[in-house]
């Protein structure tokens, strides 16, 4: 994939930190805000904040079956956020986007109420070294209840997904495969479209774990063609307790409900019980409106600002970045080379210092970054890491930030010396 | 409290139904229900010469359903089944006169919902209506 | 159980109305809006909005294992937030109060992790007609998975739990009784301890369902002396998404984990995942930080009022209410008579009028009632009722909130006449 | 800077960390990991006459737990097994001399830990420290 001829134009980033209300703090020696640790949960902006409160303050009531005003608002409102969150990864029918708290419960969704249906003795899951815990320890867990195997794609030394082992994989016909659009602990980018074809060729279900995706890189669930895709709002600067599982329709409508209790019931007798359709069948009691809202409008705001611009800005300051801190003696940078193949994030090693350590002293220059295995325990016993120094880039980072961190970061390499 | 649902004629329509029973024999009949509200509406239809030449409903739930179930039996007696089958919700809604917030949008078209099911001899998707 | 000698100092609900941005809504005509629906969602004090919004303004970050200034005060709030719920429910260990989003994924947790490994083929489950969907769905979904038998213990016409069948019940011996401890349909008080002792002693284990409860009395989980109680933020004056399972350390400690994913692991390889301490164990993934910080908000607010004093308030308005509207032509009210049996909520019929055209007529006079089978359809088709119209109370409601909805009713009666 | 955690005595204790290495033949020998941070520590204990006659600390992690170790293991050397048992957090945290954030204070607090996990024979709940 060559880097188009045209970018698009640049972001504004002074303008776009005006909309975050918490990046105007200043520590006690005047140094401001630099948050890089959007990977772990990004800020939120002004717009995202007012209409989560603006709905508890104007708008508030549990969602349907209200006649009264406050509930068909309410209603419609939260109806409106789903709209807003299908147009955004281009999912063809609002009602299979399925409002759950996070990615990871999402992931579960899909784990207990396809996997428990679908999986038998003796199938073969597949999942990659590059997933997150949520994207791992439900397969474990579905594998152990089923008496299913679960495989683990390898990866390169470089962080790449390693074709040739996924490949072989595939070819024993595994029933589901399960990896991420992007590596959190990396940045890695895989080519999820071209493995959701070779999976699904292979016969398996895919679901991709859209939550480093949503937030930096156009999605378009349809072109990938996943049967599954979960992201998380509150990476993608809406509240927390947003979060969304999108599912192919026929999937979906074939699956048992997850969570059962009021709203997801069609009718309820002594004897059983029916179920909604969706989206209700998989919302079991009342969801968190307001929340959702939120993510409706956190998505609007990154549509206006174009994901393209949005990739293109953090390529760019990647770029920057890897430039600039491997200048710094002692750093070990880890993740992909090639920027086509990378997202905003980049962990790192200084020296010997124990991540920790760095993260502190970082946190003491009021840059905030993210030590440790990054819920990614596997990954980094597969690299032989105990754990990196994390910094990772959304809308509201510039070149200043990174200069920032390296400066925090000769610091480290100061008191270490 | 002009913009009132309840205004006089849906008031006229729930109170004194027009067209209310059922037809034995019939050429089309259908029923079905709102789980939400637990409205039921069944509609029998006559025709003849490709005309609705005779219409019934019955059932029982809240005053907009029957109301309007009552109202959609006026304004298809006498019409060609073809036309009936392009009737808009918009039609239907209009004829009610009053703004129908989305709650009982549902009631409001669940006779239209079941006429046109029985006419098409399949349930439409709610949205497809 | 007598009315207390000395009643408490009531509550200055003019006050208390200022502090809800909501209340001051008006219609077109001018008529502010009567919100009495407190059952179905409760709307939420100004404090509990800004304290989630000067969160994402000030604080907001993933919790644990962010060593940044962020990062630790979302933390400590977070912890904060668990130790005045614990307090509001007298739980002894803030550890064994886990956050969720609402009633139902605490039920569908105790369902899932205790249940899959406590019910066996032609075990018993009892539960209560009285009870909502969210405590009954789950229950069956439970029973058909394990091949266990679903019992379900009847109500009096005047809608308390008919003593006898349930003790009956009890003498079968079930494994598992899962009750409300308000009625939300009929406002019906459960005399849960005496009720959880009696289960106990057949050898059951007793979820109790809170989510009408603590909002409207003192709760004390230790004096209950259940082994679950589960709760819903959004009916305590706190944000939608946030909820609460209750348990019993040792029965929380023996369970396996039911979402897994990042933050609950303690370490995870390829071979297999071993699980984090409570409370982490059954919080995998992000969670609804801000949510929670404002349901810590919520209970303290609560606290403030003194939950003596509210219920003594909604026992007394309840009172007022019942009188006045039984005087109104054809009007039938359902629930126990005996005001100490009873929350704050009057489930009624006009005449023959649809539950739903009552509740149309009320929003159009700015009254905010709920209509329909309130996720209790065993229920209704028990007392041979299609829907009711229902009115509920909570701490901002007053007797002018009474003579609005009786006024209101009678111009149902008018239209309908 | 005089408020960084960072200050010259804790990075003098971790760039030359006291009483390193192990005891053999010990009477008391505890190790912990800290599973956030993956730190690891060993203490291995001599005691005479109920007093702790010497202690060697081993394990890897950040420079926090190490250097706080290393001055743990000062303070207690030569002091009765009784009082060493007493021994409060906040004796430790003095010691440090710095403010520990919520975050770091299981890396400060694991020698003392595993310490006392030693001389009790069990592993204290981490609140009980
Ligand atoms: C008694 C009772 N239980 C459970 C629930 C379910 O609560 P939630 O929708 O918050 O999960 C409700 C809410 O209506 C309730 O009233
Ligand atoms: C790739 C990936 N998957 C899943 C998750 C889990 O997201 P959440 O904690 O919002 O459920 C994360 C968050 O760290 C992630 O980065």
């Amino acid at each position: 994939m060559a880097t188009p001829l045209l970018s698009p134009a640049p972001l504004q980033v002074d303008a776009i930190r005006a909309d975050f209300p918490i990046l105007n703090q200043a520590n006690e020696r005047g140094q401001r805000l630099v948050y890089l640790d959007s990977a772990a949960s990004s800020q939120k902006p002004a717009v995202v904040i007012d209409a989560q409160a603006n709905y508890y303050r104007h708008d508030n009531a549990n969602i349907h079956r209200g006649v009264y005003a406050l509930s068909e608002r309410a209603t419609t409102e939260y109806e409106t956020a789903r709209k807003r969150v299908a147009a955004f990864i281009n999912a063809p029918d609002p009602d299979t986007c399925i409002f759950v708290r996070n990615t990871t419960e999402a992931i579960n969704l899909v784990a207990y109420s396809w996997g428990r249906q679908h999986i038998q003795a003796g199938d073969l899951l597949v999942v990659t070294l590059l997933d997150h815990h949520s994207n791992l320890v439900p397969w474990q867990v579905l594998a152990e209840t089923q008496g299913a195997e679960l495989a683990y794609a390898r990866v390169t030394a470089g962080g790449r997904l390693d074709e040739d082992h996924l490949g072989r994989l595939l070819d024993r016909e595994p029933k589901l495969v399960a990896m991420p659009h992007v590596s959190n602990a990396l940045g890695t980018i895989v080519d999820v479209a071209r493995w959701t074809r070779r999976a699904q060729a292979a016969g398996a279900t895919v679901l991709i774990d859209g939550a480093q995706s949503a937030p930096h890189l156009p999605v378009d669930v349809a072109a990938i063609g996943c049967d599954f895709f979960a992201l998380s709002g509150h990476k993608l600067l809406a509240p927390m307790g947003s979060g969304v599982l999108w599912g192919k329709r026929d999937r979906l409508d074939a699956m048992p409900p997850f969570l059962t209790g009021g709203g997801m019931i069609r009718r309820v007798t002594v004897d059983g019980t029916t179920w909604a359709e969706l989206p209700a069948k998989f919302e079991a009691g009342t969801p968190a409106v307001g929340e959702a809202i939120g993510l409706g409008v956190a998505v609007d705001y990154l549509t206006e600002l174009g994901m393209d611009r949005v990739r293109s800005h953090e390529r760019d300051l990647t770029d920057y970045a890897l430039d600039r801190l491997q200048r710094l003696p002692g750093i070990q940078l880890y993740g992909p080379d090639d920027l086509d193949e990378r997202a905003g994030v980049i962990s790192f090693a200084v020296g010997e210092v124990h991540p920790h350590d760095v993260a502190s002293i970082l946190a003491e220059e009021n840059v905030a970054v993210r030590a440790g295995h990054h819920c990614c325990q596997p990954l980094m016993r597969e690299l032989d890491l105990v754990a990196t120094t994390r910094a990772s880039f959304s809308v509201y980072n510039d070149e200043t930030d990174v200069d920032r961190l390296a400066s925090a970061i000769e610091r480290v390499i100061e008191v270490f010396a | 409290m002009g913009d009132s649902l309840y205004r006089e004629l849906i008031m006229d329509h729930s109170k004194h139904p027009r067209n209310k029973g059922t037809l034995d024999p019939h050429d089309y009949s259908y029923q079905d229900v709102n789980p939400l509200c637990g409205d039921e509406i069944r509609i029998d239809v006559r025709v003849q010469d490709d005309v609705v030449s005779d219409i019934k409903f019955s059932g029982r739930g809240c005053a907009i359903s029957q109301a309007a179930a009552s109202m959609l039996t006026e304004m298809v007696l006498g019409q060609p089944v073809a036309e009936v089958k392009t009737l808009a919700k918009e039609d239907l809604l209009e004829e009610l006169g009053v703004p129908i917030g989305p709650a009982r949008m549902k009631c409001a078209l669940l006779g239209l919902k079941v006429l046109k099911a029985g006419l098409y001899g399949v349930a439409p998707a709610d949205d497809s209506l």
